[in-house]
């Protein structure tokens, strides 16, 4: 097992014509993800990577019978196509499009809640299963390693960096999922945690937060009242000055509250340990066994 | 982005909220100009992207033209929290008898446009969120739906306000929002809104910020930023599409990803010690390519207290090849003997580091990890490399 | 409300969908100048609002502006399932590659928008729906999103668009849908829209039905109604905020509720046999007041086969008293010795019956129930009450 | 026990200074309904039959506890009206006004979907629960009795007609429900056939239809499958020609679709008995004992 994407994924990428969209379903495909087509409206009947592609999102899983969508398309087309995998009966959908408008977000956001599918991002690395080979996003298809760790991370490049390290240190992951760092997002750390908490075979967890929101917090708070399973977090930006926006929409601190401080003692107080370097997570790991 | 108070007040005019009829002015004759047609009294008020400018003496009460003219000279050209007055907002004094805050923001709790009001205007609502907040008085505002009318009349409800102001306010609410939706701004906001000795609503100041990632479909608003005030190295990442913020320490900070980029500053400053810490935070995005790596790389050097450089790159979307041939790129443009000490990781990173390798130049030193590389630079940085 | 063809494809052309640039005229010399400006051949439509006009000999392709003249002579005052042309339509000619059927409704079902397609345009919908309900595509439009692009694909991709006219048809599609949002119509459609011959898309014949429950706010659609045609009775009848459909029976009806109305000519049909029939249809509405019963009974009474008169009231939100005084109000102005069956039950109906008892007229008689009202203006009809 | 309205709903009026609204609010507390308060925007501070006026449904809740609105509003404010009582969180709302633009309720629909309240109509008479004295709506007091026969009914006066018919003959009614002809309604034939099914009181259910849509023959499906409670059904119409608006946007029949014969073939094939005359049903509630 593992949590959201498996072996039995058959997944679409909605712009796989596009250079990020090529490059990235030909590491999928590589890595062993069951890619079955992908979608860019005007070029129905071409192939990428020997893959067939669809004008449509509904065509495309007609013809394909795929159940997960990536997407990586342009921010200023990327809300339509959420909504299209929506409309088309896509329950898994990772939006890896960065800088989509927090206007198209909030329209996204209540369509979706109202919805049969689940969204992972956007502006997100994506998911990663190790242990069936399976992967959506942008995660290097070295970095894994199948385990029992779940990971849950608002940052990308900082999930590589931590989930390598683990491998390194023989610390697989049963499942690795970016939720991204943007305001509004589709999923947050407390479904993941609960995913990994229901999970037989996620044994431990590591979460990765940055400064800015509350959902660190929230995690938190979850974590004291429902988790049994270990959980290992960092949280990014304890050196950054207040009130400064740091790259993602997320990454701002904002009127004294979502400082690293304070969610790092909201998670310690709930029992979760803290690494203060990410290269000390596996570390952290080990000791609790 | 962040617009200046006379620009949201210009904006909230074409939506039919009413502002006071002033103008804005670029020297003390211009003001005096404005003063004397507007008669009576004036408001001189600072235009600057930063909160705080009443306390710094950027807003002052002048009698006449003559006295709007001396209060214009003093506060052009005057410095508020590091951002200089190029312009001034000369608006006819008002008779002020309530004042009410109002203001529309995104609330990524609920993932709506949340509306918040409140009988304490005047103050910055922050305040007021942490002295009282139950005099913040919400409404969620579904996209569908939009704000309706009898939110507007929850909220004039809920603060109290004279029933013979509702109709008003519901007017004003709704272009308020209609404001900000046209506009995708994250903040919107009235603040104070008054009622006037004559009885009606006037908007005295404004505040709005646009969504930096809607300006491609707001060309508008997007020709409005004022760049006088920002920093000359701001303006060139923005323009290249890097993330850039100016930082007191000495280790320059290239790194892809918002998240690693922060955590690449935290390790300098854990393991840095008193004294030594990051000099920027840089993030080159994802699939960052070549120019926009040398572009990057350009602009840390540009800062004088950069001691020493230090690349961190995780490659996901990112490709490591790309990287390396960016900074070589860049260092072929811009010559520097700063040490640099590359770490590359993740998808192409062999690739990338081969192609550093071959370049074989004497002040790249390269590192495994991210804590071997912040602590490499740190001893750059402190000359012990 | 029914919009003539022209009106609609004028509505459609202000949101550009393409129409044919064509004009309306009201006189066979008018036909011809139109044909005359137009060039080559045209088109010479009859505006009823009503189908199968081109069965009737209502449409007829003219090769010059002479044979448009003499087109529209025979047109001009023709009558089509009793609607008298009053106008036509000149239209230039179109080269027709292709018919295809676009049109947008309110699906019951779902509470929502829905666009139907079809490659087999130009004849009716019902018809295709009937024969080959495969051949209809069927997007729901949800009313928070609007029709978004990727529908429009999707039904472009099932009915075999070619490829180079997608943007074209989701341009239309997009324009169809805010054309009926915006005019709160209840049907907009192009039936057909062609592909011509240099392969471009062509509104060749509209249609747009307007819910009459939102005139209130569609003052210029309002004002597009053509009365013309309309039958006096039903004119005056809506004027007066009633329901009227006029029948070929001999008993007028009065009732309230469309419901208790509907089955008091059910029960007449019933009970009456061969020979017997309800002659309206009419619904008071709820809260039906004096003034509005006294125009219901004159318009009832304006209909000469009309032989006796069957009120059934059971009271709700309209009450008895109203209606007797509206009868008696009636009375007194529209004088007339039908005799006159009433049944009032419900709300205030006591002191309805009483007002009529008081009242003293010979030609009225009491019913207790729905069917002894019925039995009873049977007889009456027959005269032998 | 009734469904929908019992003793303990708390009801409130929108549009209570009104014409219409004063005097059926009068004649609901007469029949003994708990009305608590009304709100008409700008009159808060009223009094209307002794029950306190408030400017917004939200301040009325939270003074009087209302659970129950009851709209009757000009139809240009109507949609608006069930968004205010469904955001003040209502979860029974029964809307009587007639004429609302088909534009708004589909509106209105989409979000009702997605809340935890139901409507019931518009533009229909209401609900009576005879046995607890509770009245919403149109419905004359005294066209009801206490007793065990369920009534559905999409027509006003149709209903007070067959409802005295029965309370007449001793047959009294659980709960008589006026689900409203118009084309879009917030809760159909089925949705009140399953409460009835699922309400021990209820015995019998009487449902009256009319032509138009396909409402009936949804119904008909549904008590074939499910019901196990006798039904005794009456559809008006039968002698309306095709193609014929009549009054209702509900009561034409569109291409062929919905004809008062085929509804009563369907629901006579799921066992349901069907009356020729109102008048009539009575006379088959009986038959069946």
């Amino acid at each position: 097992m593992a949590i959201l994407l498996d072996r039995n994924s058959r997944v679409l990428v909605q712009g796989i014509t596009g250079r990020e969209g090529k490059f990235h379903s030909g590491q999928m495909i590589e890595y062993g993800t069951a890619v079955v087509g992908g979608v860019t409206p005007g070029k129905g009947g071409e192939w990428v990577h020997g893959k067939p592609v669809f004008d449509t999102v509904r065509a495309c899983v007609e013809a394909t019978e795929a159940n997960v969508s990536m997407i990586l398309v342009p921010a200023p087309f990327a809300g339509d196509a959420i909504f299209e995998a929506i409309d088309s009966g896509i329950k898994l959908i990772v939006c890896l499009t960065e800088g989509i408008p927090v206007r198209d977000m909030m329209r996204v956001y209540e369509y979706l809640r109202h919805s049969d599918s689940r969204l992972i991002g956007p502006n997100c690395p994506g998911l990663l299963t190790p242990g069936e080979a399976a992967k959506v996003g942008f995660m290097p298809n070295y970095v894994g390693k199948p385990g029992h760790v779940g990971v849950v991370s608002k940052s990308g490049t900082l999930t590589y960096e931590t989930v390598a390290a683990m491998s390194a240190r023989g610390l697989g992951q049963t499942t690795c999922v970016g939720i991204g760092g943007d305001p509004i997002i589709g999923t947050t750390f407390v479904d993941v945690l609960q995913m990994f908490e229901d999970d037989a075979e996620t044994e431990k967890v590591v979460l990765m937060g940055e400064i800015g929101g509350r959902a660190e917090v929230d995690a938190a708070e979850f974590i004291k009242a429902k988790m049994t399973k270990p959980v290992v977090a960092f949280i990014a930006g304890s050196s950054a000055p207040a009130g400064t926006r740091m790259g993602h929409a997320g990454a701002i601190i904002e009127g004294g509250e979502g400082t690293a401080q304070e969610k790092i003692a909201a998670l310690r107080s709930a029992g979760v340990r803290i690494a203060e370097n990410p290269e000390q997570i596996p570390d952290l790991l080990l000791e609790g066994d | 982005m962040n617009l200046h108070e006379y620009q949201s007040k210009r904006r909230f005019d074409k939506y039919n909220i009413p502002v006071p009829r002033g103008d804005i002015a670029s020297t003390p004759e211009e003001a005096r100009q404005i003063a004397r047609e507007l008669g009576g009294s004036v408001v001189v008020k600072a235009q600057v992207l930063v909160g705080g400018r009443g306390k710094a003496g950027g807003v002052k009460l002048a009698q006449n033209a003559d006295e709007a003219e001396e209060l214009a000279r003093q506060i052009l050209g005057m410095s508020i929290k590091g951002h200089i007055v190029h312009k001034v907002l000369i608006d006819p004094a008002a008779n002020i008898v309530n004042e009410i805050y109002l203001g529309i923001t995104n609330d990524r709790q609920t993932g709506c446009a949340v509306m918040m009001s409140s009988s304490e205007g005047g103050v910055e609502i922050e305040q007021v969120a942490h002295e009282n907040p139950n005099a913040i008085i919400r409404e969620q505002i579904g996209p569908s739906l939009g704000l309706r009318d009898y939110q507007a009349r929850n909220i004039a409800n809920a603060i109290n306000l004279p029933r013979e102001h509702w109709a008003a306010f519901t007017a004003i609410a709704q272009a308020l929002y209609r404001c900000y939706t046209d506009s995708d701004a994250t903040l919107a906001e009235i603040n104070p809104l008054v009622i006037t000795g004559d009885g009606t609503l006037l908007a005295l100041d404004g505040k709005m910020i646009i969504d930096d990632n809607a300006l491609f479909r707001q060309k508008e608003l997007a020709e409005m930023r004022d760049t006088s005030a920002e920093p000359e190295a701001e303006r060139i990442a923005r323009k290249a599409g890097l993330t850039y913020v100016k930082l007191p320490g000495q280790i320059g900070c290239m790194v892809n990803g918002a998240g690693l980029a922060m955590t690449t500053m935290d390790m300098i400053k854990l393991y840095g010690g008193e004294g030594i810490g990051p000099a920027n935070f840089l993030d080159i995005g994802g699939g960052a390519q070549a120019d926009r790596v040398a572009a990057a790389l350009r602009i840390i050097l540009s800062d004088p207290n950069v001691k020493a450089i230090l690349f961190n790159i995780f490659g996901g979307i990112t490709r490591g090849d790309e990287v390396a041939h960016g900074i070589l790129q860049a260092l072929d443009e811009v010559k520097t003997d700063l040490p640099m000490i590359i770490r590359l990781a993740g998808t192409n990173s062999e690739e990338g580091l081969e192609i550093i390798r071959e370049a074989n130049l004497s002040n790249i030193h390269s590192a495994a990890t991210l804590t071997e590389g912040a602590k490499k630079a740190i001893a750059a940085a402190r000359g012990e490399l």
